[in-house]
């Protein structure tokens, strides 16, 4: 019957879609744990001790080399592991060379390709996403350096927040969530202004390098 | 800074597409639902190819935004801007499958709907402007538009809620034919949706409830004909309903 | 104290708001009152005896001669009585001459503005609403009069009804709860056509104006 | 047919409708990119150097010129950005001369007009909202002044969030987001008067007037 | 300490309550159990058999005279149970004489005060809802009477809804789930207008009294 | 580390979890799969041409076969196929047989067992829940019949459906879903007896046995 | 017929009395929401006395009408009516907690609280309009109105709320005493509502939330104020703090 | 009648059932009070004279050997009242020895199996849950500590928090509740970390175990 065999045909496309969604799951799977894997070697940087070992980010680079998949249309099954590993790349990146990582970069570091047609790759807003998730995390940077003594570091951090923040504020987001999520940037701004004052009021705040208080 | 302006150029880029492709989804479906509104006057006018013409004009127009829409994805990830025109294209679907049921009585196949949107770059000034053509080879390739499978899906669980409305109207105006071929062609929808089940995606499973309903109206109006058709042999009843035509024809001019 | 002042005058401001809505409220009810009224007055055309009289219509508009509400901004307070008055008006206007009533007729027989500007008026979408509501009650008029023996009713009522059907399919109905209700409309055309049919098999349809009750 | 045109000439109401709403969401967009491009500007405030540019103010007065919609029952569509522009001028107006801007002011400002009857108007919970989001702003200000070494400008604005507040405390706000965002209030006042503190235990606040920069 | 006694005495009147609740629940569970009895032994009267038994009513009775609760402030919690009471009572007195059942009747079947001081009472609203249910049932029997092929007690029935619908029409009713449910009457209404309708085109409809059962 | 080590156990027994539910959503996805396709085969019991073959039966006999789970703490994710086809078995018996399926013959048709000590079972909710949607489409099929010119089947399903009725009035229902469908039971016996009616007041009605079909 | 009217009249009566009962809630809901405003500003004003005994006759208002509830429903059952005035009840509970948590620095008992709503009718024209004296040793009797332990836990739990806004505007002026009494005192009472817990009606344990919150802030004030206050000895903390507040004082001239 | 009969039958297992139900839910709510009682018990460490008395434990011991329900099915049941035990046992562990609840001493404290085929039990998802739930505990208790003068015990929390969640970072959570509970975390090192920083940044800190208790 004709309806029935058209519906048989869709059918069929559906199930192998289907198919790509189960085998994207299990890559995902597998980089989350390795996301979470690096992620708990980064705490460090919070602890007294600090952050030394940039080991695991070898990790990602080879696991992400076997990902062949080349469907953009299963872009939200991936893009939520992907920001996760673009914000380690770029916390990374900050914590050995205090530069905001580009987005070339993040993508070599992953393995993955830029440009869209030749498969995975790296939108602009995950990239940007990303980003924004480190901001958060050098807040809480900045607070822990001054419990470890190091008076230094926040006055850096705000300086590389407050650029961060205006590049943003010149995008003209659309996006709804990576708008949400750079609202709360603000609140990161704020948190790093209040330690960077707290340093100044008590006469601890030096320019990075220089040396000497205000 | 100059990677900032970089990153708001992309940023534009893909944001100012976005909404060319949300207006035209937006077009497409406005047109799209006219030319329903218009099909369902086969119901109540004498002449049903004058209707039929005129749809199909208007279905001519919505093919070219649909035009449109594929220029403006080439080179591009379809899949990125798909969320932008899915309503418009989806409304398509249910548009032309109405027209094609109306003329054929039968489902208007995914390939069928496909094929009439390979368009013949024909004319250069007929490109979009803000569109920069800047592969040279892509002139002699045609254009041409791809409904996904999701896409055809929703467009005919909605294109059986216009049957049900064709079904309940044509009982109104008295054709005892349509109503008992609607039930057939719906049930085999409904059956093949049935059979997808909940493989294909949410939105799909979402609409078997409403496509449900509509069987189920059009069922009960079988019934009902069928019912009332049992106090008078079917060749008296074609008699009384064609004196009822003539009898609303008549009275239009009173009043 | 200039700040104080400012704020002062702005509680001012508030608290008008909220009398203006108390109002409201108490308007609402009445006119929900008088509403039900008219509708009992109006349930006797369902009897064999017939509908005969028109003065509650008197009622309503002075009742609503009072409303000297001009904020079109709390529609939302009174929209469900006027479809309801709507409605009443068009039933009566039906009953009294078997045509439709336009939107001005509906705003002269409540007394108010079609204007949005000057104040309390009448939607379209009200409007609408209000001749839907009285094409089911034809319907039902339509089952009636065939019980009570009036048999060329129902031919009158299947050409008014159409008419309208076809009236509201040049409308390109976006808003939901209008379309819902519309669809309700081809029910009622539905039931009326097959009063018509039950009529004609039995040889009780007459051509209206040349036999009938009336 | 009579039914047919009067049915024509509301889908023509109808589609007029529509069109507004379109026009709506386009000023909308335009004011929105404005109004983040003039904040950008005025985040300068936050820095050493300061803020001392208000030429952006004039691009809103001349933008919003061009607002001609007189129907405010589309008002949910700008509440928010009409928000975020009494916020804005309510800013600047401090910033220059650090008294409150009145509701009159921040319509001329925008030109647009107070009487609702008279089409576009500001509502006095968007008038509020935006001065309270102008509150928190100087909260943050207060901890950068002292950052940059403006110890006096911190007194000045405790002086004025304080009479904000008792301003406040004279309104009976029902409005559950306003109120909301009053508590909020109690915070920016509390974290300024941190700062007083820190200052004075410190031996660094400065009558204002006496000392100061300014 | 004193806060903590406080608390211990609320906590001493809230378990009271619990209990009280649980005893409620226990009652409820029962008579809910009873009232689907009576009702199964009610729905023969669907069935072309008839109804004749009335012996299930006097379970209502012995049960409910167990109940000594007087705390009208559980009324929510058996006011369900009492709604159904309430309809299982009027369907049966509607059932053995063709009338309503006045609520002092209700009362008198299950054995319950109307006196709210002397206890367990029958609220108005719920002595109404019940009739409302019988009339959604009624319409049921109007149809199934027809299939039995007693054609007179569509019409009895039809007049009695008539006067029932138009006896409610006089009631402004504010209580909301009352409301709704009077709006299912309509519904009843038409149905059994359709019936008698039905009967009627066919020349079946004889009046009630006059000409007997078929 | 003893607190990395605790938790490096519980991501075992996660794991070990996760497996389970992985292999359990692969068969449901089968069984799924299977019913679908047989309810593609009854659905032609609406057609005209009616229902034949019951060789899709044996093919749930046999896949069910191979599930060996014995865990009832995953009920959840199975529920739903199950009471799919407990329907399907449900319909199947019917149209065969014209009685009630029990839950022991469930249970031998889809080869699981009843005891759920034993493992995979059918809870007496699951069961009934089938039988409800199996009521649901007996009242379409009554309707549609009538459309393929058999008016006895639609007696037969009544007396049928009420027996069914009568026997869920004698549950005293407490789960909150169940409930619900329960209510809709409802719905389809009054549907079946408006089709019964419609047939008898038209003389089409025949006592089932005594006249046979069509 | 008359049997109808009779039903008219039970309901008339029955929704007149409802509506007057909302009506006196929501007066007493508004006037109880002023009192608390008005208390708030004991915290900013230097005569905190007056601030007190001006929120004391706004309360008597307030006790008035509840007295008028308490006549409308002398004879009735009172949790028939009860949704009409719950709201205004509550506020008032809230509003007599406060100013008496302000004034002795402890919990008002539930106690309390009804004893307070005992009223003597000594004048006769006191008496609401719209209701008959019917049975005439009323008079004697004293009105009395009892507030449900419901209510009162309702009304505590939302003054909760209020002591926290009371002890962000303390520190925000420079008084360091009242957070840590009322951070003492709201872990009080968020204990007692912990071990009421869910034995409570629902809207009890959904106060426990925004009472958590409440409790959370007041404690993080304290902490604040610990933590700042470690920097200085607390009774050069006290100077730094009036030299301060006198600071305030002069400046209100100004600007 | 075969379908009654078969339904009387269905009636006595949901009767069953309905009483373990009955059963199971007067458990809890005994075994709820409890854990309101000792989590009062429990409260004082809060206030500066901190937690003594760890009798209270003892009862839940008891109170818990009465339980003899050996159907997991019913763990939707009784699973808060058990995350609600897990949370006090570990919080009364942690504030008597500063260490992590094992899931076995949970169960040993509670007299439950955790075994699950032997009834009643802790399902690792339970006692998670608990340890999150002391984590937030755990952070009010350090902005409480340090109010108290306890200028150590934070950083002895902030360890002991750290390992926790480097712990949970381990661990694959599918499971939507409690992954939900485990974000929390986050903000409860968070704040955690503030207050050590502000400890810091006032020379307040102090290693734990050089120092001692103020
Ligand atoms: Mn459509
Ligand atoms: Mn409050």
């Amino acid at each position: 019957m004709s309806v029935n065999e058209m519906f048989s045909g869709i059918q069929g496309f559906l199930s192998a879609d289907q198919d790509v969604r189960e085998d994207i799951r299990k890559v995902v799977q597998g980089l989350e744990q390795t996301a979470r894997e690096i992620l708990t070697v980064l705490q460090s940087v919070h602890q007294a001790s600090g952050f030394k070992d940039n080991e695991p980010l070898m990790r990602v680079f080879v696991l992400s080399l076997s990902l062949s998949l080349s469907l953009s249309r299963f872009h939200e099954h991936w893009r939520f592991v992907l920001q996760r590993l673009a914000f380690l790349a770029a916390f990374v990146v900050y914590l050995e060379s205090e530069t905001l990582v580009t987005r070339e970069e993040v993508t070599q570091i992953l393995g993955i390709e830029v440009n869209r047609e030749k498969g995975f790759h790296l939108d602009i807003e995950d990239y940007l996403s990303g980003v924004l998730t480190m901001a958060s995390e050098l807040s809480r940077l900045a607070v822990n350096s001054v419990t470890a003594g190091d008076y230094s570091r926040p006055l850096r951090i705000s300086n590389f927040i407050n650029e961060l923040d205006s590049g943003f504020r010149l995008l003209n987001l659309k996006n709804d969530p990576l708008r949400k999520r750079y609202d709360g940037l603000k609140y990161d701004v704020k948190k790093i202004e209040e330690v960077v004052y707290d340093l100044s009021i008590r006469g601890l705040a030096r320019e990075p390098g220089s040396g000497g208080e205000e | 800074m100059s990677k900032k302006e970089a990153f708001q150029q992309e940023l534009d880029t893909k944001h100012d597409k976005y909404e060319r492709l949300v207006k035209l989804s937006r077009d497409i479906t406005i047109e799209s639902k006219r030319t329903i509104f218009l099909l369902h006057r086969v119901t109540s006018v004498p002449d049903v190819e004058e209707v039929l013409a005129e749809s199909e004009d208007k279905l001519d127009g919505v093919k070219l935004k649909i035009k449109l829409i594929a220029l403006e994805l080439i080179g591009e990830d379809l899949y990125q801007y798909h969320r932008a025109f899915t309503p418009g294209i989806q409304e398509y679907v249910e548009a032309v499958s109405f027209q094609h049921f109306i003329k054929e009585r039968s489902l208007i196949s995914l390939e069928q709907i496909n094929k009439d949107l390979i368009f013949i770059e024909d004319k250069k000034n007929e490109e979009p402007e803000g569109l920069s053509s800047d592969s040279q080879d892509e002139k002699d390739k045609p254009v041409c538009f791809q409904v996904t499978p999701t896409d055809y899906l929703l467009g005919v669980a909605d294109l059986t809620g216009e049957l049900m409305r064709l079904c309940i109207s044509s009982v109104g105006n008295g054709d005892i034919d349509t109503p008992f071929e609607l039930s057939q062609f719906l049930r085999q929808v409904y059956d093949g949706f049935s059979y997808i089940g909940n493989t294909g995606p949410y939105e799909v499973s979402k609409k078997l409830y409403t496509l449900k309903q509509s069987l189920g109206k059009v069922e009960d109006a079988c019934y009902a004909l069928k019912v009332r058709g049992s106090e008078i042999p079917k060749h008296m009843l074609a008699d009384v309903f064609s004196t009822r035509a003539a009898l609303v024809e008549s009275d239009e001019g009173i009043s």
